[in-house]
């Protein structure tokens, strides 16, 4: 067990998979000399040289769609999108190529490609570089979508990806690279997809939260345990498959439901998590499934609008508190 | 648009070009296959027994054997829409192909394709691809597989003037040229897409001078000489395969029917630049050219026709009695890792009644 | 009041705006001389001339980046995007670029676009050329997002749309530019955005759908009738804004939900109303809310699999059939 | 990189081209005004009082002022995120650049778009942009706006290399010349797009070749040569104000700093490649040039500096009184249409916390 930074996880998954498989490959923007514009990278190029670590120019749709055409031909790409608000531009190989090929050639082709993707918000990057759009690539069939919250799920979920047979977007988040955690020296390690996490057991709410989101609840949980109040946090780890096991029976547990996230709530990933709560928890809700998410607003610079915008632990604790109170609690 | 033909080969003129009896067959009958494939198409569309889009080749024939047949065992084919020609070009059976277009299991896509999506895995034919453009980057990947694991082998991608225009084809081309890449681009030209011609659509309509733009090598050939077009691809592949150098090749040609069987296709051209492209048919002209040569001869020739009349007779006759995919065959196929019914596995909780009120269990 | 198709209400919606304001001009693939993929700009070219229906080469990026640059200088461009599919292309120009513009500009500039993009299924147009997309759009701050479901609505929003100061995206379906239905011959006469419609009234079970689906429900109405079940069907209309308001009061008085889309119902549009439903009802509902979409998979062309996959009334029948069941009702 | 002056504009050693005291001054000015902001920028940013990305253009002073100082009233100017000398060239206040940058809301956007997003709807400058290559086709836009309006005025789109890999570059200029639109495009080569050479990124390294490919004007002038590029795009703008023809220029400069202030720079190029850009400094050069010229004295460059060391002093200072924006703009502005407020007031229902918990209406 080493206590390593989620970049590092990262870097170490990455490691390990382009060492035990030659079809193995990276490619993106500024991954090699630079080391990656987030220093995920950092070494690769030089231990793996220029075929592995493939430097690409400014041309997402065009590397993302050579990706997909290697991944056909049996390669196994691992693609960096320097922040996922880049992968607007290849919208159209993701959703309308790579999400589909297998079914349209009856299983004979296959797309065994991993798009690496920080997302989120809080360094002042503004409207154009601070979104979360997970939500959309997790309603699209033939995705997968997952978004690993400590570095042993980054390390364990990578590999898992990477080893997939099918398009996996990963979802990194920019203020989480520096976060640490242990993970395990094992490099046969993996963390299946599918299978969400109680991070934190408690009686009296179900938190469900994913990617950075699920640290703020972790710290939410913590406050409120102060005042006697037991939260229970489910990190999601993958939202396509989604796991509504775990879900599920932490609500009929709790009996309450509040699910926090970085993107916008109206038409996002709480939307679909609080549709089947409410539905499969029907009679187990003592109120209704709260959501919290970031002002729906493009991402303002100033610092003050930027806190006032963010779902921070202040606004999911509101919303805790809101919800007990509701139900007579505190 | 007045065509120049700035290195038009002159292959049906030039004795130099080499060409056998066998090979003279094949192409006139590959030509021939595909334009009666594609009559019977168009007729069977009336007959309502194929739906969606139908973009028919006719006309088109050289541009489309004259490429294929330059490929060698291992090559790649990416190809546009237009495609039921590129098919039987790489050799798919008119059956399966015509099957395809009725939606039944034994078509080439399965039945889940239809006109768009022609494929052939086995034949290295990695589909009729529907978003224009989008096609070269992945075409682009193959290549990038095969330099990737030092294959000797090289990629065609086909696609329209239309596409020229679009982001893709410029990030393809140049990451193709920046990596050095076995791949040949070959603009089918047919001087229109849909209703817009390649000046309104092009800055630049001499297509083959794109190239330039990414220093790679480009030529226009005359896409209704079905000899000229071989010869040029055949070299450029070459050239793709053993110098790992790719290259853009425009044939120019056109389609006689409109741009699909909904299109009448005279609203933006006239009956006079029709007939003057007749006037040039790859078909006949190749025909002429072998026959004088004593290649094949005149009643061989009919008997090619009769050969190609069967063919397609028989594949319709196949493709009607073939069945249609099973309802439940729906889910099939869209997750191919063998860990993905287990991970879905968990997904049923709240699930909307579509996906589990008719007990599926999780697609995999 | 004339009876026309949904398609000639949009062209006269079209011809009305592009008479009554020079600023108004049409921009896409086709739109001109061929007049259209589907014919909706039938004739205008013709009476509008070249710089007022301008047709484009297939760069849906570049010109949909055109819409907005002309609409930053006052112009109001109105884009047609052959089919939805397409946007794809140019995500990042209408997410990351005309949806953020006049909030970055802080309302110094605004971008008054329309994009006409037509959806849906049914057509046997396979994987690439059927889906129904505006759930993500519908999610993104700084839109507005309509899908009228009858030639009225369709001839009165797109009018609103056009005379709007923000970006609009406006969605059509396929398969309903041949439906009927008379328009009132007002040229003043416009449809306001954030208004839901009651389309059937009913007491049994409140169905929420817009764009073609509303037309399979109201069928769906139709049939339950005969059985004395009485739907109350609820035509969203918009969905961004949201008219929640009518959709709650329907269902406070039925007590029973069920919502049908023509788009994958996983993350889509029917989550967000279930999760709010859900919320605001908690107290009325009999059980839980229900959900109707396509098959979670790339459309198939073989028409027994593309019937298999679509949300067809015999499906929505049968959800509502189970819905009431649960409710001890038939 | 070996770069070859095609069309080196000899301006600074040419007396045919005329050059009066008051704009020699004004042009050495604003260049010095841009190096001496970009320095005290950079110090505030360590003095973490600015956020997020911030790049700096240090170096590149010539490439901007020469071809805005071309502008004439109603001309437009579009620009990437390199964009701080931008706003000061056109005449924003640097008060108000550097209030954006410390994210006040007396800064030119209002404390809403920091480094990246510089803007002056009055003076014409429409953004500095976030993605790159994708305010190619809006400025594109902005040109047919123009030209739709028969207004006699033009665009300047400003990019840097790395945008030219992008098919949003490639679907402009072709839509600017299909349409003959009134835009000139001016590369900024700076050499590198963060770590990435041109050689890497680019096919065809000589970008102005690129313009071809559309039979567009192209051409490359020495970038660090504020006359050279001054000339260039002033001839450029003209013709594509009365010819409604667009073009493209490359401007070929240098950043002495890394692309942004969390990179230093030096992974990917050495010491010897800076130094020697350095040689060439844009202000050294012009201020030598200006002085030998006899129109302005080595004194007044001294005075210059010291005018636009106090500017941006001051600019700081006010900048630092400033207050930031309220808590309770958040919402100000995400709509504009009056009719708004009553579209969204029937979407509170349901609404999840953050929108409704907090008692806002909804956004307009
Ligand atoms: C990105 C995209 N935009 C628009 C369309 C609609 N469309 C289908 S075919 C076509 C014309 C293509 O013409 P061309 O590339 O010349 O091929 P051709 O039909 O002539 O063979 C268009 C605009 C599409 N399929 N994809
Ligand atoms: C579409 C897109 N991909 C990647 C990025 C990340 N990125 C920001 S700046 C940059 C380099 C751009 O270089 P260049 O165009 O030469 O401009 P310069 O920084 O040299 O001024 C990259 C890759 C982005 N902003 N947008
Ligand atoms: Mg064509
Ligand atoms: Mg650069």
């Amino acid at each position: 067990m080493a206590d390593v930074t989620y970049r590092e996880a990262l870097r170490r998954a990455l490691d390990d998979e382009l060492g035990r498989d030659e079809s193995v490959f990276l490619m993106g923007e500024e991954i090699g000399k630079f080391e990656g514009s987030y220093k995920v990278t950092a070494g690769l190029w030089e231990k793996y040289g220029a075929r592995r670590v493939r430097e690409t120019p400014i041309s997402e749709e065009g590397f993302i769609g050579a990706g997909i055409g290697a991944a056909m031909l049996g390669l196994r790409p691992v693609v960096e999108i320097m922040t996922i608000n880049f992968i607007l531009v290849a919208m159209d190989q993701v959703i309308n190529h790579a999400a589909k090929i297998r079914y349209m050639f009856g299983g004979t082709v296959g797309v065994p490609m991993v798009i690496r993707a920080p997302g989120g918000a809080g360094a002042q990057l503004t409207a154009q570089h601070s979104q979360s759009l997970e939500a959309w690539f997790a309603g699209c069939p033939g995705l997968k979508v997952v978004a690993p919250a400590t570095p042993a799920d980054a390390y364990g979920m990578l590999k898992t990806a990477i080893r997939d047979d099918d398009p996996v977007l990963f979802c990194e988040n920019l203020i989480m690279y520096n976060v640490t955690g242990t993970i395990p020296d094992d490099p046969e390690f993996t963390v299946p997809f599918g299978r969400a996490q109680v991070a934190r057991e408690g009686s009296d709410l179900t938190l469900v939260a994913h990617s950075y989101t699920v640290q703020r609840a972790l710290r939410v949980a913590d406050r409120l345990a102060q005042d006697g109040i037991l939260v229970e946090v489910v990190d999601l780890r993958s939202l396509r498959p989604l796991d509504m096991d775990t879900v599920a029976e932490s609500v009929r547990k709790t009996n309450r439901a509040l699910i926090a996230e970085e993107g916008w709530s109206t038409y996002g990933v709480g939307a679909e998590l609080a549709a089947r709560i409410s539905r499969v928890c029907f009679d187990d809700l003592d109120a209704p499934v709260e959501r919290v998410g970031s002002a729906e607003v493009p991402m303002p610079y100033a610092k003050p609008l930027e806190l006032a915008a963010l779902p921070l632990e202040s606004k999911i604790e509101a919303a805790a508190r809101s919800l007990l109170a509701e139900c007579g609690i505190v | 648009m007045t065509i120049r033909f700035r290195h038009m080969a002159k292959a049906d003129t030039d004795p130099a070009v080499s060409l056998d009896a066998t090979t003279a067959r094949r192409l006139l009958k590959q030509m021939a296959l595909i334009r009666r494939f594609e009559e019977r198409t168009e007729e069977q569309y009336t007959r309502a027994r194929i739906g969606g889009y139908c973009h028919l080749a006719i006309g088109e024939e050289a541009s489309s054997v004259g490429a294929i047949d330059a490929l060698q065992p291992g090559d790649c084919l990416f190809a546009s829409y237009r495609d039921h020609g590129t098919a039987l070009a790489v050799g798919s059976p008119a059956s399966a192909v015509m099957a395809e277009l009725f939606g039944k299991v034994t078509g080439v896509a399965h039945g889940r394709g239809g006109s768009m999506h022609m494929l052939d895995v086995e034949r290295r034919f990695f589909g009729g691809w529907g978003i224009v453009g989008a096609h070269l980057p992945i075409a682009t990947g193959a290549a990038l597989a095969l330099e990737h694991t030092r294959q000797p082998n090289a990629v065609l991608c086909q696609f329209g003037d239309g596409a020229v225009a679009t982001g893709s084809f410029h990030e393809a081309l140049n990451l193709a040229a920046v990596w050095n890449l076995p791949i040949v681009f070959q603009v089918i030209n047919n001087l229109y897409g849909m209703g817009t011609s390649v000046e309104q659509s092009s800055a630049e309509p001499e297509l083959w001078r794109r190239a330039a733009a990414y220093r790679m090598h480009g030529e226009r050939v005359d896409g209704n000489d079905v000899l000229a077009v071989r010869e040029a691809v055949s070299r450029l592949l070459d050239q793709a395969r053993s110098e790992r150098r790719p290259a853009l090749v425009e044939t120019i040609t056109y389609r006689y029917r409109g741009h699909s069987v909904a299109d009448a296709g005279k609203a933006y051209r006239t009956k006079e630049e029709i007939d003057s492209w007749r006037e040039r048919d790859p078909i006949t002209r190749f025909g002429l050219f072998v026959a004088e040569r004593g290649l094949v001869s005149h009643d061989e020739i009919e008997t090619v026709w009769q050969e190609v009349a069967a063919e397609v007779k028989d594949a319709i006759d196949r493709a009607l009695a073939a069945s249609a995919p099973a309802r439940d065959s729906l889910y099939e196929h869209l997750y191919g890792d063998p860990h993905s019914p287990e991970q879905f596995g968990r997904m049923q909780a709240g699930a909307p009644f579509g996906e589990r009120g008719e007990g599926h269990s999780w697609p995999t």
